[in-house]
């Protein structure tokens, strides 16, 4: 899948090394993931070469805006993807390359050793299931708790999430938003993963609830050694829950680097934007100057040359047209930003 | 090969389901065929020249007025319980007929004319008549007996299904599955000697391609009432005999010559015209009979010109050279220049009257062969400048326009009765409605001269040749008076499989046919054929159709566990 | 109008050429679809064109060129029927009533089920009950039974039996719409209509109506291969016109003829493959309809 | 053989928006189910009621004088006319017909016969059971083969397998039911060239099988043809809405959660798409069981089968009026029972239905 | 009508805007103990989803209305518009009740405009742009000569520029923000004098949000439009609007300049909804237990008093207003004036100020 390698300058930086490189292996490591669609329209490039690691008991909030990939990434880690999706690059998670396992071996993984939150909790629960059963059924699956057991462990899991047991009886529907976000949370730990993967887990949520919820996951995972990767297009809530933060466009991770640092001064202009979209209750600054980006979503069927955040970028130059910049070293901390003036800067 | 059930079964595929077993009640045809072969009537049609022949009575005797009919019953005949048969029994039967108006449903025509029916002893019958007729021994309603019938107090409520049911005829009924099957045996005692085939089942058949299939498989052995095309592809077809009838029935069509009550009221809106002889003369010129007969019925067919049929020679008639009314459109159409129909713009010719020749013609929709006629001849009639609105119509639809003479031609066919009485009786004055709607004929028909004829033939009950000429007579004014014009006589074809039968008796004797016969004649003297098919209750067809299910749910099967093998091969999500 | 309209009104053509291009790609890449409107097309044509190669006096009965059930020879390729006509000529005849049976059954009760549907599911409250068990009251009918008595009541005739197929059919088309209708007035575009000042009347027509029509146009596809076949079934069990010649007819006069059991099978045979061709083609046109206007069918994970 | 057109299967009315759930057993939920099934059940009683109504005066206006018609062709007097219709309540006003129509209902007695002369419940119960048998039959195996089918279709959209399997269902359900039987009897049953006739060319059974095992071979046999001809004419249906109800489910996350659980793909498709999809299958199953009741005229003609098919088609021709109006609110109340049954099944199914 | 709103235009910058002068005088649009109640299909209560609520938005003004999720904003916007009938109370344009004839409320909505949460809904997908934006013209004045005309000048006004490209494009052409842009321009043709806003930019990105927004303020800085903004997100509020109202199960709980109500909430529950916000920083968020409250089942009392962190952690029954909390009913706000809020305590330290 070496399709626009050409364009690209200069092609060392393009090694994942940073800060993680250490010797022994990160809980989740990705080389150059790459997805395409196939569509009646041709080939959508939904993830165009990301790279990201993870520690474990780390936290990663993966951010940007509606249709840069961000669902993708998180469905190729456990090749989750439609068959009309072409995989490319690697997925190791614990130094097991997930793109090449055997189903068997697969499925082993599935749950047991990464699980999924997904964002509409109504769709992501069989409505007509009870959600005991549910929860239940990978620990069956897996073999993690012995059968007679299963009732016991799924009362505990629904307690930890802060619900009634009795809940276990209830149907998806009979509960409310946040009841099932936690009910598809209490799943996610039922095999006691390494690694979660939260999709938007609080998107359409309410933001009491929100709160709530984030809360309850930054609990469950602190100090329990589980590895998150947190996924949102908010990218106020990743700044408040995660370490680390990529921020996502057109497929490709265009900034990365500590949470806040990311947020309180961003080094791709993309990133800068965004961040700048969250207003502060009380900055005097964003009092009557709500602040946005010009111009309009890529869409990744047709990008444009060059960088594909140039059309919309306020600073963007002549040169812009001409690369596709990838990420490069951006200051300490591990940050890196695929824009050209950071190569500038760093030089 | 083909399979029989049984080797002894005589197997006949009926298509319609019988509607009682109850003699009295019943009215369809199979039913009536079957009670034939059940319970002998007082007096029967011979097998061979249709002539009355004893039954339950032996002989009998005419007082000089004709009013007074002594019957002699039969020696030593047995009902099928054992019971001897004696006068009784028929006095019985003929009594309730006449008292109980529900015992009266299916017969009672047969004894409308009568005064009183007494035993006189348990050997002697004696009918005594209103009205001299000269259809007393065309009495063949069933003869019930007595000693089983006189328990019954609603003659309309009885089923009659006390299997077995007790009759004298040369089967009794052992069993009725309703819709699918009757079945008889052979009755050991029947005074004419017991049938040859020990069962007899007539099996019902929804469908006449059905019926075939089953005959060609050998499921059945007789078929009754082929099409041509069904006859065309049996002929000849081993183990198989077809039957080629000469036909009982004639078909034609009645013109409606303008409706009136026996008051001479006028009802209806029959063409007016139509009251002209001259136009319904000419309509039947411009009919070719022998294309009707040719694309109708492949042949199988006599084109017809007389009422009565050929089979019965005795009253056949044809008309002579002068008199006829041939096939000749110039003719037809010269007639109607004559007579003053001049063509329209538009090719239709108009009345004198001013009104244009536009007919109603309604056809029967269950009878193929009348379709199919109604198709030709509205395009013949369209030569002869008439237009024809062909409206082929439920059964219902069409009684309803005859009854209130909304019609203007009708197709319509008689099956006739060795005896043509009713038939005749049905186009005299006295059938006119009394009241619009309430006709008994199937053409408003009435004419002085036929009616005295009509009287004098049922008058002439002592001389069957004189009896004969009045009815050549009648037959000549219903044909020159075009209102009821018969244009064939279609064959009754009929199979048999002649390797499980080996011989049997048509009536009448040649050309005649099996099924529906007066009397019971084909079944009761079918002999089988040697080596008749065996075979357990499983028959081959049945095993081989097993085999082949299991054969089918087997591959089946296995192509889903293949596919199963390779989709759990590549599993893919 | 001012100045830029005719090239807005140029824009509109070019943009509905555009669409028609588009919905023909879609369209293009069921094959099925392709394979159910080129038969349509044959048949269609065939209908349109057969008297042109037809002579309607070898159709007549008293006119046919052949023999009585000549088998199939180079001058008759499907043989003749009864009365010495190529029963290749009468299929392709009867083509003629059975699609516009087909078709005009097919709009009666497509007109009258989206009426019924529209109202029903556009007001709610009584109207909508009293329109449903009407509906539903038509639905427990069975409705060969109710389409046979239908037409033997009414004159025997064509629009009869578009009458008694139309009258029976409408239900199912009714709680589509009626269905469909409901989906279409809980999305926020009709609270726009009716936040701008839009009536009943404005939102039946320009909001709900175009966008049932989809379903509308592929059930209509479905129903004209149902009332096809019904024609079929009604003329088979003798309520059809004999005046006319349709398939069902000929299947009905060669079932008469005896013509199964007479290995007459070229009289049997091709009028019920017809039928067959036909309802097919049409359903299939009808399904490749419904994968066009419902992207949710076509492209799923 | 009728076929609802595809769509009409839609699932039964919208449950209204199903809020956040209260603890189970709240007081109201008893008292709500109550009121549910109340309302199906004036629902279902109203339907009928129609349905009585319409049966009687749908019949009225048939043409044709019942007893003209049955004894058409028969040596039959004025009189004997006139005692056939006193006998048959035709001689009174229509009102009063309708009267005694009405009563008799109400007491489960459908008059009697004019062609066979027994009370038409009689016949009812006598034909009834083979109907039920050769309907019952054919829609559970067109139901298993469609769902099965379907399925599996679905599942693999696209491939070979799925374009024939809906080939195949769609040219099948395009054919006239009539033609099909008819075929089948002269290619299966009589034999055609090599082939033997396998089956039966009509009936139920053939006469003098008698005997347990023996009888219900002979009927099964019986049965093998027009079991098929319904089922080819009709399993596509179930086929087409399996396939559909299943691609519907197919992009749904529940699914990706499923898959993401580390179940096998055949656990994903029976344990999670199948639950779901089967929802609005039920529905137009339950429909159909009721009416195929109607539907099987066609066949039961065709093959000769003594059901209530063929004695409605021979008591149309007639008409015979108490027959035809009792079978034609069985074949109504058929279809309202089923989707009383529908509307009670469903909420078994669907929990989202049941508060 | 397009002179008056000239003339009622204020002249001044977004800025001059925050003026308090502007919430004097006669309200455009009001809302007077307004009520609303949908009785519950199948069995279930009655939801009391809007229950007394006063608010008046004024000429000129930018209202922000807050709160959770089923408390009831788009109730009582669509019950302004006149698409929903109060079961109390009324709804007052220039100062008379709201007519509720098909002829008066197609008159009404002549100048109050409604725009939706979901633009992509919102829009028919079988009209072109052109059509979505003309279709009020049409339904007001049928077939203008003028109509392309104004329907550019909408397009252009909402930021669609140049017109001409978008006439003919189908929703399913345009991006998110440009949707919600085609949805304004539809309301502006009609040159309204208030935008009920319910959700205008809930779906659209973040990124995009900022640019709808600003439409918004340019609106009001052009035309004079009023308008009347929900929104979940306080953030918004702050972004644009001059005033505030909290909602809390169908009532205002706290209401005032967004300055003074945002900068220090004294309702306990808008205390919660900023403490929540991520960005919060230092402060502690104070994460509310349980449930969004039940329209079904509003409690006695002070309905809020369930969740209260004030009376949960005993601050209440120490300040003595415990019982209150629980039994009493704190009152339905008045419409507009300077910074109010319906709570037993929050009244008590105003009362100790
Ligand atoms: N099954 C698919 N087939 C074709 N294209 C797809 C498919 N799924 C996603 N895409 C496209 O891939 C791109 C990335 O989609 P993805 O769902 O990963 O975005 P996302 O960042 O999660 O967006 P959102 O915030 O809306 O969830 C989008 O442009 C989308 O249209
Ligand atoms: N048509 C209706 N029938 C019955 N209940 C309704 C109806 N519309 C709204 N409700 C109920 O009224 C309450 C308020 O609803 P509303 O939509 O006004 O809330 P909202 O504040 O806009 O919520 P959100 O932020 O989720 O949009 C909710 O509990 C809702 O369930
Ligand atoms: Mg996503
Ligand atoms: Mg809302």
């Amino acid at each position: 899948m070496s399709t626009d390698d050409g364009a690209r300058v200069p092609d060392g930086a393009r090694a994942p090394d940073g800060p993680q490189g250490t010797g022994a292996e990160p809980l989740l490591r990705v080389e150059d993931l790459r997805v395409d669609y196939r569509t009646a329209g041709g080939r959508v490039p939904a993830v165009r070469g990301v790279s990201f690691t993870l520690e474990a008991g780390s936290k990663l909030g993966v951010a940007g805006e509606s249709g840069c990939g961000k669902s993708t990434v998180a469905l190729a880690l456990l090749r989750l993807l439609p068959k009309s999706a072409r995989v490319g690059g690697s997925v190791l998670l614990e130094g097991e390359d997930v793109t090449a396992m055997r189903w068997g071996r697969l499925r082993a993984v599935r749950w047991a050793g990464a699980s999924i939150v997904f964002q509409g909790a109504m769709h992501a629960l069989n409505a007509v299931r009870r959600v005991g059963d549910q929860i239940a059924e990978p620990m069956l699956l897996h073999g993690t708790v012995p059968p007679g057991r299963t009732g016991a462990r799924v009362g505990e899991l629904l307690e930890s999430v802060g619900l009634p047991r009795w809940r276990a009886r209830s149907y998806p529907h009979e509960l409310s938003g946040g009841q099932r976000q936690r009910v598809m949370i209490a799943m996610a730990l039922a095999c006691e993963p390494r690694l979660i993967i939260a999709d938007e887990p609080t998107t359409a949520l309410d933001v009491m609830v929100q709160a709530q919820i984030l809360r309850l996951i930054d609990d469950l995972v602190a100090g329990s050694g589980i590895g998150l990767v947190m996924i949102s297009h908010d990218l106020s809530v990743l700044a408040d829950t995660c370490d680390r933060l990529a921020v996502m466009y057109a497929g490709r991770v265009v900034e990365e680097g500590p949470a806040a640092e990311v947020v309180a001064a961003a080094r791709h202009p993309y990133a800068a934007a965004l961040s700048a979209a969250f207003p502060r209750v009380g900055d005097p600054g964003s009092r009557m100057a709500p602040r946005g980006l010009p111009g309009d979503p890529p869409d990744p069927a047709a990008l444009p040359e060059g960088c594909s955040f140039r059309p919309r970028c306020a600073v963007a130059e002549e040169r812009c047209a001409a690369t596709d910049p990838d990420l490069w070293s951006a200051g300490d901390g591990g940050r890196r930003a695929a824009c050209v003036k950071v190569l500038e800067e760093a030089v | 090969e083909a399979a029989s059930p049984e080797g002894d079964t005589l197997t006949v595929a009926i298509s319609q389901p019988v509607d009682t077993l109850n003699p009295f009640l019943a009215q369809l045809l199979i039913s009536t065929s079957i009670h034939k072969a059940v319970y002998e009537p007082l007096v029967a049609y011979d097998a061979e020249t249709n002539e009355p022949t004893g039954a339950v009575a032996e002989s009998w005797e005419t007082s000089e007025d004709g009013l007074t009919w002594t019957f002699t019953i039969r020696e030593g005949m047995t009902w099928s319980d054992g019971e001897p048969v004696t006068a009784e029994d028929p006095a019985f039967t003929y009594n309730a007929m006449m008292e109980d108006e529900e015992a009266a449903t299916a017969n009672g025509n047969a004894v409308a004319n009568f005064e009183t029916v007494t035993a006189v002893d348990d050997s002697t019958l004696r009918i005594e008549l209103e009205e001299p007729q000269a259809t007393m021994l065309s009495l063949d309603a069933p003869i019930v007996p007595e000693h089983v019938w006189s328990g019954v107090d609603d003659f309309g409520d009885f089923t009659n299904e006390d299997f077995p049911i007790v009759g004298s005829g040369p089967f009794t009924i052992t069993g009725h599955e309703p819709n699918q099957s009757i079945t008889l045996e052979a009755n050991p005692d029947y005074w004419r000697g017991a049938p040859e085939f020990e069962n007899l089942v007539f099996r019902y058949f929804a469908d006449k391609d059905a019926e075939v299939e089953a005959l060609r498989k050998g499921e059945v052995s007789m078929v009754a009432g082929l099409t041509p095309a069904q006859a065309d592809s049996l002929e000849g077809q081993e183990g198989i005999s077809v039957n080629n009838a000469t036909g009982k029935r004639f078909q034609g069509f009645t013109i409606n010559p303008g409706a009136e009550t026996q008051d001479g009221e006028e009802f209806g809106d029959g063409h007016p015209a139509l009251e002209d002889k001259t136009l319904r003369q000419a309509i039947m010129r411009a009919i070719d009979k022998d294309e009707l007969v040719e694309k109708v019925y492949g042949g199988y067919a006599e084109p017809a010109e007389g009422y009565i049929p050929a089979r019965y020679d005795r009253y056949y008639w044809e008309p002579s050279e002068e008199e006829r009314l041939d096939f000749d459109v110039d003719a037809a159409n010269e007639m109607l220049d004559e007579a003053g129909y001049k063509e329209g713009d538009d090719g239709i010719r108009v009345s004198p009257d001013g009104d244009r020749l536009e007919l109603r013609m309604h056809v029967h929709n269950d009878r193929p062969d009348y379709v199919a006629m109604g198709k030709i001849f509205v395009e013949r009639l369209a030569d002869i400048g008439i237009e024809v609105d062909n409206q082929t119509v439920d059964p219902g639809v069409l009684s309803d326009a005859l009854y209130d003479a909304e019609y203007d031609l009708i197709w319509t066919g008689w099956s006739v009765n060795p005896d043509p009485d009713y038939v005749l009786g049905i186009h005299t004055c006295d059938a006119l409605p009394e009241e619009p709607g309430t006709m008994r004929g199937d053409a408003y028909f009435c004419d002085e001269q036929y009616d005295e004829l009509y009287d004098k033939q049922l008058a002439a009950w002592d001389d069957p040749d004189q009896r004969a000429e009045y009815v050549k007579d009648m037959q000549q004014i219903l044909y020159e008076e075009a209102v009821v014009n018969v244009v064939t006589y279609a064959n009754t074809m009929e199979a048999y499989r002649s390797d499980q039968i080996s011989s049997t008796q048509v009536q009448p004797d040649p050309g005649g046919n099996l099924f529906g016969q007066d009397g019971h004649w084909s079944f009761s003297t079918a002999v089988p054929a040697e080596g008749g098919q065996g075979g357990g209750s499983l028959s081959g067809g049945m095993i081989a159709g097993i085999a082949g299910a299991v054969v089918v749910v087997a591959g089946a099967i296995g192509f889903l566990v293949w596919r199963r093998r390779t989709a759990t091969a590549e599993d893919r999500e | 109008m001012s100045a830029p309209a005719p090239s807005r009104r140029a824009l509109l053509w070019a943009r509905r050429r555009a669409a028609w291009g588009e919905f023909a790609r879609t369209y293009a890449q069921n094959r099925a679809g392709l394979f159910g409107l080129a038969a349509l097309a044959a048949a269609a044509l065939t209908a349109l064109c057969a008297p042109l190669f037809i002579d309607a006096g070898e159709l007549a009965v008293t006119g046919g060129p052949g023999g009585r059930f000549e088998p199939p020879s180079g001058e008759f390729w499907l043989g003749t029927d009864a009365f010495g006509r190529s029963v290749l000529a009468m299929v392709l005849w009867g083509a003629r009533i059975s699609l516009t049976v087909g078709f005009l059954a097919a709009f009666v009760s497509v007109a009258l089920g989206t009426v019924i549907g529209i109202i029903a599911g556009h007001f709610g409250g009584w109207p909508s009950d009293v329109l449903m068990r009407v509906t539903d009251w038509f639905l427990v009918l069975p409705s060969l039974v109710v389409a046979v008595a239908l037409a033997a009541v009414l004159e025997r005739s064509t629009l009869t039996i578009i009458v008694a197929i139309g009258v029976t059919a409408w239900p199912a088309t009714a709680r589509v719409v009626r269905a469909q209708t409901l989906s279409v007035e809980a999305r926020p575009f009709i609270e726009r209509a009716r936040a701008l000042g839009g009536g009943h009347l404005h939102v039946m027509k320009r909001h709900v109506l175009p966008n049932v029509m989809p379903v509308v146009l592929a059930q209509t596809t479905l129903l004209v291969a149902e009332a096809i076949v019904m024609e079929s079934t009604l003329s088979f069990l003798g309520l059809g016109d004999p005046s006319t010649i349709s398939w069902g007819g000929i299947l009905q006069d060669a079932r008469s003829a005896g013509a199964i059991s007479s290995g007459i099978w070229w009289y049997m045979v091709p009028p019920g493959l017809a039928i067959a061709l036909v309802a097919l083609s049409f359903t299939l046109c009808g399904r490749a309809l419904e994968g066009v206007f419902n992207p949710r069918l076509r492209e799923r994970r | 053989m009728t076929r609802p057109a595809t769509a009409a299967a839609a699932p039964p009315e919208e449950p209204g928006a199903p809020g956040p759930g209260t603890a189970p057993g709240g007081p109201s939920r008893a008292a709500r189910v109550l009121r549910y099934l109340g309302g199906r059940l004036l629902t279902a009683a109203v339907s009928l009621l129609a349905v009585m109504v319409t049966s009687f005066f749908l019949f009225r206006i048939l043409p044709g004088d019942p007893v003209r018609a049955m004894t058409e062709g028969r040596e039959v007097s004025v009189e004997q006319l006139e005692e056939l219709r006193a006998q048959f309540g035709l001689d009174k006003p229509l009102w009063q017909q309708f009267a005694d129509y009405c009563v008799g209902l109400l007491r489960f007695d459908f008059g009697t016969s004019y062609q066979y002369r027994v009370p038409v419940a009689e016949l009812i119960a006598e034909r009834i059971g083979p109907t039920v048998l050769l309907a019952g039959t054919g829609t559970v195996v067109a139901a298993l083969l469609g769902l099965v089918l379907g399925t599996r279709a679905a599942w693999r959209r696209g491939s070979a397998g799925d374009r024939a399997t809906t080939a195949v269902a769609l040219t099948l359900w395009s054919v006239p039911s009539f033609w099909l039987g008819l075929l089948l009897i002269v290619v299966l049953a009589s034999g055609a060239g090599w082939l033997p006739g396998l089956f039966p060319t009509s009936g139920m059974s053939t006469p003098g099988v008698e005997g347990g095992f023996d009888s219900a071979v002979d009927v099964a046999h019986h049965m093998v043809l027009p079991v098929a001809t319904m089922v080819a004419v009709v399993y596509a249906q179930y086929l087409l809405i399996m396939r559909s109800s299943v691609l519907d489910e197919m992009g749904a996350d529940y699914l990706t959660t499923a898959r993401a659980k580390g179940l096998r793909d055949s656990l994903v498709l029976r344990r999670h798409a199948v639950p779901n999809a089967l929802l609005p299958t039920v529905t137009l199953i339950f429909l159909n069981l009721g009416r195929v009741m109607g539907g099987v005229i066609l066949i039961e003609t065709v093959f000769a089968w003594p059901g209530l098919g063929s004695l409605f088609y021979s008591g149309l021709r007639v008409p015979d009026l108490p027959l035809v109006q009792a079978l034609f609110v069985l074949f109504a109340s058929a279809v309202i029972i089923m989707n009383l049954l529908a509307d009670l099944v469903y909420p078994l199914l669907d929990p989202r239905v049941r508060t | 009508m397009t002179a008056e709103l000239q003339r009622s235009a204020p002249q001044d910058g977004p800025e001059g805007a925050a003026d308090g002068a502007r919430a004097q005088g006669e309200p455009l649009l009001s809302a007077s103990g307004l009520s609303v109640e949908f009785t519950g299909r199948g069995g279930r209560g009655t939801a009391r989803a809007v229950d007394g609520v006063d608010l008046d938005l004024h000429a000129g003004e930018i209202l922000a209305l807050v709160g959770e999720s089923g408390c009831g904003k788009t109730t009582l916007a669509r019950t302004l518009l006149g698409l929903e009938r109060p079961t109390a109370g009324r709804v007052l344009f220039e100062g008379r009740p709201l007519a509720y004839g098909a002829r008066a409320l197609k008159g009404y909505r002549h100048r109050v405009q409604l725009v939706q949460q979901d633009p992509a809904g919102s829009l028919n997908p079988r009209h072109t742009v052109y059509d979505a934006v003309a279709e009020g013209l049409r339904i007001h004045e049928g077939a203008t000569a003028d109509e392309e005309r104004r329907v550019a000048d909408a397009l252009s006004r909402a930021g669609l520029r140049p017109p001409e490209r978008f006439y003919l494009r189908y929703p399913h052409e345009l991006s998110g923000g440009q949707r919600q842009r085609v949805v304004i321009a539809g309301a502006l043709v009609l040159e309204p004098e208030a935008l009920v806003a319910d959700e205008p930019v809930a779906s659209l990105d973040a990124s995009v949000r900022g640019e709808i927004l600003r439409l918004l303020l340019d609106l009001r800085a052009d035309l004079g439009l009023s308008a009347l903004v929900v929104t979940h997100d306080l953030g918004m509020a702050w972004n644009i609007a001059d005033r505030v109202a909290v909602m809390y199960l169908g009532r205002v709980v706290e209401a005032g300049p967004v300055e003074e109500v945002l900068a220090e909430p004294r309702h306990p529950y808008t205390q919660a909804l900023m403490s929540v916000l991520p960005e919060s920083g230092a402060q502690e968020p104070q994460v509310l237990a349980g449930e969004p409250p039940d329209p079904t089942r509003i409690p006695g009392g002070c309905r809020f008093h369930a969740r209260c962190p004030v009376l949960a952690s005993g601050e209440a029954e120490r300040a003595g207003v415990a019982d209150a909390c629980r039994t009493q009913d704190p009152g339905v706000l008045s419409g507009s004036g300077p910074a109010r809020v319906a709570c037993h305590y929050a009244a008590l330290g105003r009362a100790g100020d």
